[in-house]
């Protein structure tokens, strides 16, 4: 049988669709949504291939690291291009419904691009591709952005390309200072050459920097509720569920393998790490106090389901002062589950703005009879946002908790019930609101079934995940990607 | 009149900044200067393999053969910064100054030059300085000229034909790497003997699309449009 | 080589040079060009270090790398300058603020 | 050969220098024409250095889009900012439109 080159597919599939979309606009929604159909089938044969063959590499160009550009495809790598082939699909068919033709025509190509950019991302093995695929995904992100239009937009994307510009310059100085300390650009010759010394120290500085600004983790959040809030709904779905991930993803993946401390004396460098990842730690905490009190004070729903997202990025830090192989499967199952919830959450409440032309929260006006599918979904994310059980965000929160008790860090923990508490205070005050009656009464708009029903089948899936947690924290360990030994 | 817009920010603050900015500086020189003083870093390996490589200028070599991945990507972002630019519309492009005597004349006479150094720069990057994207940029430099000089891309060609013109570079990447994988080898693994003519042909492509993608982002609108409107 | 690394000091100064300016500036058209001088910096600082090896050709590859960058940035450039004049055309500045100042940019 | 190493240096050392004040006076211009001028004749110089670290590839393409493409979109881009700034009042923010569709 010949051998499917899936790693080379699920990159090349969406660039191709992305150029069938951009040459005959008129057939663009077809051609997307084919595409996303084609590529979610894509990952899944991927999936299946990794989980017959374990953890693969793949030379581009034939010729291998150091010289050529390497993919690697493990367990961390496959289960984000599952959540994006998942939240992918759900974007690409409610999207079909949601842009008419004049806008449908700038958002394939874009989204499609943005898609690929992922995937690419997810699957490199080598640090300067990353800076490639990260503009590549930064210019898409914010062109998506700009799509809507209008002043806040428009002034949103302008300061989210800057950021993004600005993260990846920090990124790539990073690059080049560890290049010319130790040759090579790839990941995994990386970490066995890498050694403390003072040039690794800057380009570790210089790359947390530029990407935790672009994984907005509190204080460096300032661009994102007005980027996520004022993007079209799907877009900004992708953007919380997705991109801010992908940042995070490389964050990670740096640090179990170009940062680790395992492979060097342990001292001065194990110290310096340790102390990194407290700071993390903090920063996190900060993020979700922040978040969650800036979240309830908001009166506009889109804004309110932005900062939820600063909210939950600050969760993802809390892993990195436990170090320990369930911490950081407790913050993959906490990316996965909020990319789909969120997914749900963003959806709904474009439902909500596309039906009464608004999202102001005090004036909701019995969106719960009117749309009682899209309330439902909004609740149901909400739960999992919580961490209620027996959703999704509630295993990775237990996870997670354990992780704390178990490394003896059970404060770390601690912000875990906080943060839910100020979730559940925050999809409550829009749940309230979306019963009683306002004085302002709408003018109904047609929302499309579609857009409803995605919202929903997203949001089942945030609950669903909490049933069928074994099997994603069974594909985390394909390839070990977090050592294998705990600390 | 003349304010540079950095008022708005107290001496106080911008004081701190310039601190926390001048200690950053001196860490990143300390980081530069404990560099090893001599490194070849992959020098050796692209040395190595020039001989398979197709080409005899170790930086075309770098760019459309061991890391021609990149390339292709890189051309992804230059299309994508086009359609970013095109779902914005255009503000303020409709109104056109007419082009003087002066920048007609001068136009046709550098259009021609610069096409002809780009051609040049196109077939010399095998083995010199040179290759698609300074041959492309010199050549989107001619389409920039001719825009200047009042000249607009004919209304037959702005829809498709334009559009599969700056596709082009990553089709023909997308294409022929994934073809190369068929005898079973890898996505953009030039099999030795032919490595020659495949570079020249994705130089050529490239050079094509990326002079008309950067002519077309000179332009700033998708011209498609701006006849409809 | 001290040369080479006076260029690479020299990048490093470029690269925070342009932060600096990026972030005390409030015109976008200056903010644009922050960006891409920083980004000149980092290029420095690649290829400078590529010749430090004495009497050998320099490393092909970070060269390489500074083409991509140098494309890269021409596209993210454009696309700023594209997004700074819709902004401009919406809020009637070419600043990022929300409220709108008493005094003009330029 | 001595003497021309130190004045292969001097040289290094007035390009390096001429960059940092090029960069700083283009950030600091108080007028953005000139400061895109300035930005220019800052990509030719960098040219320059490139052809002294011996990446003439670089310094091609550094002067054909660094200075050259990319001096030209920041021009056009000005010339479209400024005719609105002669006639145009900024006008107050207008209420804007909440649905994004």
């Amino acid at each position: 049988m010949i051998e499917m080159h899936w790693v080379v597919i699920v990159i090349l599939l969406p660039l191709t669709g992305a150029v069938v979309c951009f040459l005959w606009p008129r057939q663009t929604v077809v051609s997307g949504l084919i595409t996303a159909v084609g590529l979610f089938a894509s990952v899944l044969g991927l999936t299946w291939q990794v989980l017959e063959q374990g953890a693969l590499r793949y030379a581009v160009g034939g010729w291998g690291a150091p010289l050529g550009i390497d993919l690697y495809v493990d367990g961390l790598s496959l289960l984000m291009l599952i959540v994006t082939a998942v939240v992918g699909l759900a974007i690409s068919v409610y999207s079909s419904a949601y842009f008419r033709l004049d806008r449908a025509k700038h958002f394939w190509p874009l989204w499609l691009f943005l898609w690929a950019a992922l995937n690419a991302l997810f699957l490199s093995a080598d640090i300067f591709n990353i800076y490639v695929t990260l503009e590549l995904m930064g210019l898409a992100a914010v062109a998506l952005v700009a799509l809507s239009g209008g002043a806040n937009a428009l002034t949103a994307a302008m300061r989210y390309l800057l950021v993004s510009l600005l993260g990846s310059l920090f990124y790539l100085m990073g690059v080049a200072l560890l290049y010319h300390s130790y040759g090579s650009v790839d990941i995994a010759i990386l970490s066995q050459r890498v050694e403390s010394s003072p040039a690794v120290w800057v380009a570790i500085g210089l790359m947390v920097a530029g990407l935790l600004l672009k994984t907005a983790l509190f204080p460096l959040h300032f661009w994102l509720p007005p980027a996520h809030s004022s993007a079209p709904a799907p877009v900004s779905a992708l953007l919380s569920a997705l991109v801010v991930k992908a940042s995070f993803y490389i964050l990670l993946r740096l640090w179990l393998e170009v940062f680790p401390l395992t492979n060097t004396v342990p001292g001065q460098f194990a110290l310096g790490q340790f102390g990194l990842a407290q700071i993390l730690g903090l920063l996190g905490a900060a993020a979700v106090l922040w978040g969650g009190i800036q979240a309830l004070r908001q009166t506009r729903l889109k804004l309110l389901v932005a900062y939820s997202t600063v909210l939950q990025i600050g969760y993802l830090f809390l892993a990195f002062p436990l170090a320990s192989i369930i911490g950081w499967k407790a913050a993959l199952y906490l990316l996965l589950a909020h990319a789909v919830a969120k997914t749900a959450m963003f959806m709904a409440a474009g439902n909500i703005l596309f039906y009464g032309g608004h999202d102001r929260i005090a004036d909701l006006d019995r969106v719960a009879q009117r749309l009682p599918l899209t309330l439902s979904a909004f609740g149901l994310a909400g739960i999992s946002l919580m961490g209620l059980p027996p959703s999704g965000g509630f295993i990775a929160k237990w996870l997670l908790l354990e992780a704390a008790i178990r490394s003896g860090q059970w404060w770390w923990g601690l912000m875990l019930i906080v943060g839910g508490l100020l979730t559940g205070a925050y999809v409550f005050k829009v749940i309230g609101y979306a019963f009683t009656r306002s004085d302002l009464p709408h003018e109904p708009g047609f929302v499309p079934k579609r857009m409803e029903w995605v919202a929903l089948v997203m949001a089942l899936l945030a609950i669903v995940l909490g049933l069928f947690a074994p099997l994603p924290l069974a594909l985390l360990e394909i390839g070990s990607p977090f050592g294998e030994s705990l600390r | 009149m003349n304010n540079t817009g950095e008022n708005t920010i107290p001496l106080s603050l911008r004081l701190l900044l310039m601190v926390l900015l001048t200690v950053m500086a001196v860490g990143l020189a300390y980081a530069v200067l404990s560099l090893p003083a001599q490194a070849p870093g992959l020098s050796v390996y692209a040395v190595e393999n020039i001989n398979i490589s197709g080409v005899s200028n170790p930086v075309t070599a770098v760019l459309l053969n061991y890391r021609a991945y990149d390339t292709f990507l890189e051309l992804g972002v230059l299309l994508l910064a086009l359609l970013g630019v095109w779902s914005l519309g255009c503000a303020g492009c409709q109104h056109q100054s007419s082009p003087g005597p002066v920048l007609d004349s001068l136009s046709r006479l550098l259009v021609p030059i610069l096409i002809m150094v780009s051609g040049y720069l196109l077939w010399a990057g095998a083995h010199a300085p040179g290759g698609a994207f300074q041959a492309g940029s010199v050549l989107g430099a001619a389409g920039v000229l001719l825009l200047l000089a009042g000249w607009r891309i004919h209304a037959g060609l702005a829809g498709l034909p334009l559009r599969i013109a700056l596709v082009l570079g990553v089709a023909v990447f997308a294409l022929v790497g994934a073809v190369l994988i068929l005898p079973g080898g890898q996505l953009l693994a030039f099999p030795p003997a032919y490595a020659g003519g495949l570079i020249l042909l994705f130089e050529t492509v490239a050079t094509l699309s990326i002079a008309i993608s950067l002519t077309a982002l000179f332009l700033g609108a998708d011209p498609d449009e701006e006849d409809a409107s | 080589m001290s040369y080479i690394f006076l260029y690479a000091l020299v990048g490093m100064g470029l690269f925070t040079l342009g932060l600096y300016a990026l972030i005390i500036h409030a015109h976008l058209l200056r903010k644009i060009l922050a960006i891409n001088i920083m980004g000149s910096g980092v290029f420095l600082v690649l290829v400078a270090l590529a010749a430090r090896t004495e009497g050998a050709a320099p490393d092909p590859v970070p060269h390489a790398m500074v083409i991509t960058g140098i494309v890269v940035a021409v596209s993210a450039t454009a696309l700023a300058l594209a997004l700074m004049l819709r902004v401009r055309s919406e809020t009637g500045r070419a600043e990022l603020d929300e409220e709108p100042l008493s005094k003009f940019d330029d | 050969m001595e003497a021309l190493t130190q004045l292969q240096l001097a040289f290094d050392a007035v390009l390096g220098l001429a960059l940092l004040w090029l960069a700083w006076q283009t950030l600091a211009s108080p007028e953005l024409f000139r400061a895109i001028v300035l930005f220019i004749a800052f990509g030719l110089l960098m040219a320059l250095a490139w052809v002294r670290l011996e990446a003439p590839d670089v310094a091609l393409a550094e002067a054909a889009i660094g200075a050259g493409l990319t001096g030209a979109l920041l021009l056009t881009a000005l010339s479209r900012l400024e005719p609105k700034n002669k006639s145009k009042i900024p006008h107050s923010k207008k209420p804007e439109s909440e649905v994004d569709e």
